[in-house]
């Protein structure tokens, strides 16, 4: 279907969040009831154990869409690139 | 425009700073801050760091990062180096340097660049313990409270 | 014990910023400063810059102003040089470097290290004028407000 | 005289006192009353008009006694390197 294939994101997993899901990136297609960061980090942990336990201390998750911070009200479309990962910790 | 790196080979720190200032002569003074890996973290040694970065926003972020600081002080050059992959106590990890008319500008741009880059950059580091196991470098709330000495914009005290 | 030298001759800013870490791995950070000849004072274009200097006087100077850096902020290492003599646009006239354990340390010992010498170390710049002329450069009131912002001791904002 | 040559001092000029002066360095010998950096610099700036240019404008001229900054206060004594200049510019 036209309609499942725009529907795709790709999802990026860094540090202790691509331990825990045990994925560095993924092609995800969440229903359309998903169109924020929030939704699909609830969407996302409703998966399987390890992305529950990615997603278990979302105060602790930052993000980004198509490379720019977002939070959790940041929509989220089709074709972006959604990343997830702790707070920075380079310098 | 600034010169901005990512890579996992060491830098010259010498040879940042004197591509700075080669064939000018508008320069009153350069900061530099050179970030280097401690053997001792929280009290336990390390063998070593890994320093994991998101690439495709890695390069974007710190170009970001120099024009704001390039825009705020005017500054007549700008440098930002930061190293990535499996790095041993003693090693480099990253240089910031900004050349200005005055020495003022220079260091407070130089304060900026590693304060915002420790917040706003795509960096995570992992340590490698000596008595065995890593563990993620958690995010320091000094470091937050660093960088939010520039949100106001403009010079600082 | 910091290392201090006044000298004619050009310093190798790469050389020593690597001395102060080598065969170290206490240090997390090295701030740096390095002053360089501009070609435009107050509007009118330098052929070159004399500086003179006190040498009984200077090298004792520079060493207390390394010892309370060093003091104040924990330095595990520190670099004080500054040339003398004729020097060019675009050359280097100073440098100062101080390593600590923490960025923050090693930033604010920078900037008070380049803030005391200016008015606490006996030099004096001669500017001589591209239309013909020279000048001794007058002590600025701003470096002294720079200078008299470590007066209180410890940290500062 | 052993109290004429325990009397001398040694005077330093640096920048453009060095220049008005005419002296790098000199050694003098003040009468005994002379027993401050103060007293020093009424004694000197009457010596010819050289000096009396270096001192005319006392608010720009600083001072060290054996190498430590002092003041109009600071007392000399024979023997003493007391060196004059103007605030100081390095950096």
């Amino acid at each position: 279907m036209a309609e499942g294939r725009t529907g795709t994101l790709t999802v990026l997993y860094f540090a202790w969040l691509r331990e825990r899901t045990g994925l560095a990136e993924e092609q995800v297609s969440p229903p359309a009831s998903v169109t924020t960061v929030g939704g699909l980090i609830d969407w996302l942990a409703a998966r399987d154990a390890g992305h529950a336990a990615a997603f278990a201390h979302q105060a602790a998750v930052r993000c980004a869409v198509n490379q720019d911070f977002a939070d959790a009200a940041t929509p989220v479309r089709p074709g972006d690139e959604v990343a997830f990962f702790p707070p920075v910790t380079g310098g | 425009m600034a010169r901005v790196a990512v890579q996992e080979a060491d830098f010259a720190s010498g040879e940042e700073i004197a591509a700075l200032i080669r064939g000018r002569t508008d320069i009153g003074g350069i900061g530099c801050f050179i970030g280097t890996v401690r053997e001792t973290a929280a009290g336990r040694r390390l063998v070593a760091m890994t320093l994991e970065h998101y690439p495709a926003m890695t390069a974007r972020a710190l170009q970001a990062i120099a024009a704001e600081a390039e825009t705020r002080w005017h500054l007549l050059g700008c440098t930002v180096i930061h190293r990535v992959g499996r790095l041993l106590p003693g090693e480099n990890i990253v240089l910031v340097a900004a050349a200005a008319a005055h020495r003022q500008a220079a260091l407070e741009a130089t304060g900026f660049l590693i304060d915002w880059l420790k917040t706003r950059a795509p960096f995570w580091k992992k340590e490698h313990f000596l008595q065995g196991g890593d563990a993620w470098v958690a995010a320091r709330s000094e470091d937050e409270a660093a960088a939010s000495r520039w949100q106001t914009g403009g010079a600082i005290p």
